[in-house]
């Protein structure tokens, strides 16, 4: 099969893309998504072929944006809507938690809310404030949503149109600092594994590293790094925020003994609390040492020009992988 | 109620009034049009009835809470009766009425005060959605949904039976919430098929309407560069008509609009609430002689359109109903606590699948205790 | 020194009155708190002695409520807001999250934000939705908040003075179904201890149990009848939820070498993960068992019928007990 | 722009005209009105060359983004010379020229923009806040401000040294915002001392003004219940003329105000837009022919009441600050990495104090290994 080099945003253009042919019934919806094709241009080129009314340039309001993206799913279409950078998505916040997740209980299942809502997010890109927020948490605490993020180009092409298939609504999370660092070979013949799983990405057998969206590309340089020095790390990508898929990590854990969370948002409540709680719980005769967590401080995301500093990096990761292996 | 503003055809002595603007009847022959008030009185009488037997449900325990309608019947039945089958409504917590005339069985209204369920219709059989309680948020949602109707085709094509109309409910007090005046937004930009109807009730539980308004609210629309009226909410007459008007408007492709219905919340807020803590009884009294239904009663036996056997009949109807709902309220089965993992999810996840399974064990350990 | 009985309702009601009367810059704000008192009759009476210019009726809108208040708070005001139900904070949440949260850290401590945010939190009361949620774990998450839930009438009184006083912003978890459930000896003549730390209020030696707000008062239940048993419980009420005061935590957990987490919030991502985390790697040798969780479900509230059935109660803290002792 | 609802006092060729309700120069002597123009005229020049400076800056690689006001000049100087010294200002993410007006040193507006911190001055110093990038969040924060204000007792005492008002800035994106809505609920309803200063640049990033609003902005106030004006944003008297009648308004006690100064993004929306996808040159072209520097420019030279040397004087000025700029730029220290613990609270709890210890040492530990 022939394959292209594609870029995480033409890799995403093109699962949107897909989907839009695929199903008359998928809306795409958002600030700038048109014309533009989205301040990412990860909307590059579907208004000019499908139209104005499927892919909808709305007003300046985010609330507004998913509260009627839940109105026209429940006219039954699948609206896909872009929130335009991670931290302007707390206005909709209501309609997510309060709307968005719980129809589906609510009607007793007599309303689906097939819906998407795509959140460029995390660190790293020399941005002002509110552009660079980790609000997984959040919305995996939160009982009706799904949450996951793609880490890499083919992910990304097969997740998003995954997303949009699925009956449930899913936080769909894209890591923007990656969204042209790499390109990877597309075959768009293929056929992906589900959605919902994580996948080991290293095989190893010294420390279980965790990882999803734009941590796992770090961990991967960790484990290589790692590795010359005689250690020898597994790396999984989660993909799957909520729900988490637990086998392929209690699985490596058993092995390991030794396992370490690490993720850009804040360490306090961060994905990181959840897996060291269930690993331990699942694994704890084989447990060597704590389940350690590597993640943005608990602070506010600081000023950029030393967010290079506050994001857990290369040394951040391997340091805690030390710890874990000196307990 | 000397408001020039006010749209009214039918004045709380029952005398029928003109205005410029809006008539009733208008196409009708005089015994369709005799009929169509007498279906609008037993349905007022009726959604009363559900009322005050709900409310007496709940001083017996068997409902957790209870949100009145009481004197803001005409402003329900005007509206849900101006509806055509295809159009859908999106209610706030309190449109028993409108439910009725969306053919809802008022037990099923029961269930999410009773706490057997959040809503236990199917909205896609009644084109009525399910109740939401967060003010205002189902403006938002209509205004989704008749945008998606726009991209069904349904609009404007000239076909009264096909083209649709969406209805959203709110309050006075809803008014102030950033998501209604975003649904404002959304509708104009858009010019969705859909009609902003707004029961000023005159109070957003303790709160009366000049905290939220200082102007009359239908002015609110003309803000956002869409048609606002407002009509007197306690007649049944007018606000079928008025609402009758926008839908097709709505329906015709011409885009949103905005009906303040001008009432009055005779009761609580709700059975939980004490209004003598924050208003006179004085009002409450003023607005007794406004009754919506005492007004239609007297317009039409005065004119000789219903006698005492109708009125008779709507009265054994309406205990019929009562007793409906006396026994059926009770019968209605508490869900299974195992429940509460249904439909989480269209798709149930696995860890959630095993959250159920082992609180299943769970149960099923005391099972084995209490034998 | 004279002591009265009040219930949590009444003490928050007197600690309200005294914090206005000891700082004219204390303002009151919120739906339906002047002459109605609040739905629940906190602040009963005090718009009648304190004006309508301190005790302030709100438009029916919560992220105006907030956002007006962080204007008022710039303005040199302590703002205390109510909000209504804990499910109608979500309105809120952006002004919350982004700026309540991070205006002392933007403005690097210029601009504090001496805000409370009293939310009446937690289900039990036959209530519709989005009138039972537990959303702690949100805050807890987003550094700049604080989060501190009283159990008591006793802590209530107090805990509101000192929140009101601190100049960080507080979000204030009442739990409602405590409002009027029981009466305690307030003596207002007392010395309060410090807001943020947490409290051993059951001594014991076999596992440690870890509660806050309603929790508290089923897990001493649990403890009475665990002891009826043979079984020794320690009940630590955390009180402040974000910081956690972990000290009297810790040292508990290295006696008991268990330890089991409640609250009403949902288990995934709920406080019960954090503190297993921490627990965990701060006692890792000392643990005989996994730290074990109980909360709510990981689904949306229930209809009221069947929430003492999803609410955790003392039959479900006694199993976890159980559990951890038999690991 | 035969708009009979635009407010101007001076035309794009530099000519005076009347207005029925407004005029600039009210009570100041020849001389005193000059200088307030030629005054306006430098302010305006020199906040172009901060802007322009600023872009450069950003091509340079020294500022990781820049919002630019090319072309807005006149909306913000007209509104910031309108303050008094005790008002209070809320400013969006592009008011450079308010801000320059307040005497912030521009040098602390790069900060932000080159990522060393969220905002250097010190709001209560300049009496103007921090730049706020959240759509609309602002607005809130001035109406709470403004009934601050009225708690103080600082509104219609008859004293125009100490009554005080507060202006809020917003863009015509963030009028489709639930709190930009919610703050003039709340204004209203409280009747609160602030002016809501829309710059209707007619594009929110890519999106045009029709997607927000389909009548003219200013009218979107009249549905809240306060008076809404539009005023030609590109002339900086009436601008000036305009909002300071507005804060009067406020400062008196007559409530908020919206001023909708209509003007025209020249430029792109940040250093990272591309306005070529999605705007027509011709326009830009046609805006061009409204600059607003020039027409002031015009007017000064044509009535003698400006020089060559003036206008010389003023370049020479521009010259420095943007060498001030350019130096100070670089200069502009990194924050240390482990600030970012410091004021996340007024009072720093233990466990994020150990977070910082910890991870000092670790730092630490590489400089062992550095050395
Ligand atoms: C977002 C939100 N905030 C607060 C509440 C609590 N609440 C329920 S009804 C109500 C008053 C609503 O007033 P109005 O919109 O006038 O409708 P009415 O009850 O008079 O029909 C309030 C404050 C809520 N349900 N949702
Ligand atoms: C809540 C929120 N949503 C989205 C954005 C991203 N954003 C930044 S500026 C902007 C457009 C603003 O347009 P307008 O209000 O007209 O102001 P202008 O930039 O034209 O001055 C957008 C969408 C944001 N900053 N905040
Ligand atoms: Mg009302
Ligand atoms: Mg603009």
């Amino acid at each position: 099969m022939s394959t292209t080099k594609v870029t995480l945003a033409k890799a995403l253009n093109m699962g949107l893309r897909k989907a839009m042919e695929d199903d008359p019934k998928v809306l795409l919806m958002g600030e700038d998504v048109g014309k533009l094709g989205g301040v990412f241009r990860i909307t590059d080129g579907l208004q000019k072929d499908f139209g104005e009314d499927r892919v909808i340039d709305s007003p300046l309001a985010e609330s507004g944006i998913v509260g009627t993206a839940v109105g026209m799913a429940l006219r039954g279409y699948r609206p896909v809507v872009e929130i335009q950078f991670d931290g302007f998505v707390y206005p909709a916040y209501d309609q997510i938690v309060c709307q968005v997740a719980k129809m589906s209980f609510r009607s007793q299942g007599r309303l689906p809310m097939p819906m998407v809502i795509r959140i460029p997010f995390g660190g790293g890109i020399g941005a002002v404030e509110h552009h660079s927020e980790s609000p997984e948490a959040q919305f995996a605490h939160t009982p009706g949503l799904k949450v996951v993020s793609c880490s890499n180009p083919v992910d990304g092409y097969w997740m998003i149109q995954q997303a949009i298939a699925s009956d449930d609504p899913v936080i769909f999370l894209e890591p923007k600092r990656q969204y042209h660092a790499d390109k990877a070979d597309l075959d768009v013949t293929a056929t992906p594994g589900p959605l919902f799983a994580s996948r080991v990405v290293r095989h190893g057998g010294d420390v279980t590293v965790l990882a999803y969206g734009p941590m796992v590309k770090t961990c991967l340089r960790a484990a290589e790094a790692a590795a010359g020095e005689g250690k020898s790390l597994e790396v999984i990508d989660l993909r799957s925020v909520s729900p988490l898929d637990m086998g392929p990590v209690l699985e490596s854990v058993r092995r390991t003994g030794r396992a370490v969370v690490t993720h850009e948002a804040h360490v306090n409540l961060g994905l990181g609390a959840e897996l060291a709680a269930r690993i331990t719980e699942q694994c704890f005769y084989s447990l060597e040492a704590p389940v350690l967590r590597v993640g943005g401080f608990d602070t506010p995301y600081p000023p950029s020009r030393i967010e290079e500093e506050w994001l857990p990096d290369l040394d951040r990761v391997l340091d805690a992988v030390d710890r874990v292996l000196e307990f | 109620m000397a408001d020039p503003d006010l749209i009214q055809l039918l004045t709380p002595e029952g005398e029928r009034v003109e205005h410029p603007d809006y008539s009733f009847g208008e196409g009708l022959t005089a015994e369709e049009e005799a009929d169509l008030v007498r279906g609008f009185y037993r349905d007022m009488v009726l959604t009363r009835r559900i009322d005050t037997e709900a409310t007496a449900l709940q001083r017996h325990g068997e409902l957790g809470i209870w949100a009145q309608l009481l004197g803001q019947e005409a402003a329900q039945i005007g509206a849900g009766r101006a509806l055509r089958p295809q159009d859908f409504v999106f209610p706030t917590y309190r449109e028993h009425g409108v439910a009725w005339c969306r053919g809802i069985d008022p037990l099923q209204l029961l269930g999410l005060f009773r706490g057997v369920d959040h809503g236990g219709w199917d909205p896609r059989e009644s084109n009525f959605h399910l109740y939401t309680i967060v003010i205002g948020a189902q403006t938002l949602h209509a205004t989704g949904y008749a945008m998606g109707v726009q991209r069904d085709g349904l609009v404007g094509t000239d076909d009264p039976e096909r083209d649709t109309a969406v209805l959203a409910h709110f309050g006075d007090g809803a008014s102030s919430q950033g998501d209604v005046n975003e649904s404002f937004i959304f509708a104009a930009s858009y010019n969705a098929p859909v009609v902003f109807f707004c029961q000023n009730n005159q109070w957003a539980i303790s709160e009366p309407i000049e905290r939220q308004s200082r102007i009359p609210l239908y002015q609110r629309a003309l803000g956002f560069g869409f048609p606002g009226m407002r009509v007197d909410g306690n007649d049944v007459l007018a606000t079928y008509a008025v609402t009758k008007a926008a839908l097709d408007h709505a329906r015709t492709g011409q885009g949103p609009t905005f009906v303040e219905a001008y009432t009055y919340r005779m009761g609580a807020h709700t059975t939980t609430d004490d209004p003598t803590r924050y208003r006179l009884s004085d009002d409450v009294e003023r607005w007794k002689l406004r009754d919506p239904i005492a007004r239609v009663e007297a317009y039409l036996t005065r004119n000789g359109l219903a006698d005492a056997d109708f009125v008779d009949a709507i009265r054994a109807e309406a205990d019929d109903l009562g007793a409906h709902l006396r026994a059926g309220c009770k019968a209605l089965p508490d869900p299974a606590p195992l429940s509460v993992f249904d439909h989480v999810y269209a798709d149930l996840p696995d860890e959630l699948r095993e959250q159920r399974d082992s609180y299943a064990a769970y149960l099923e350990s005391f099972e084995g205790v209490g034998a």
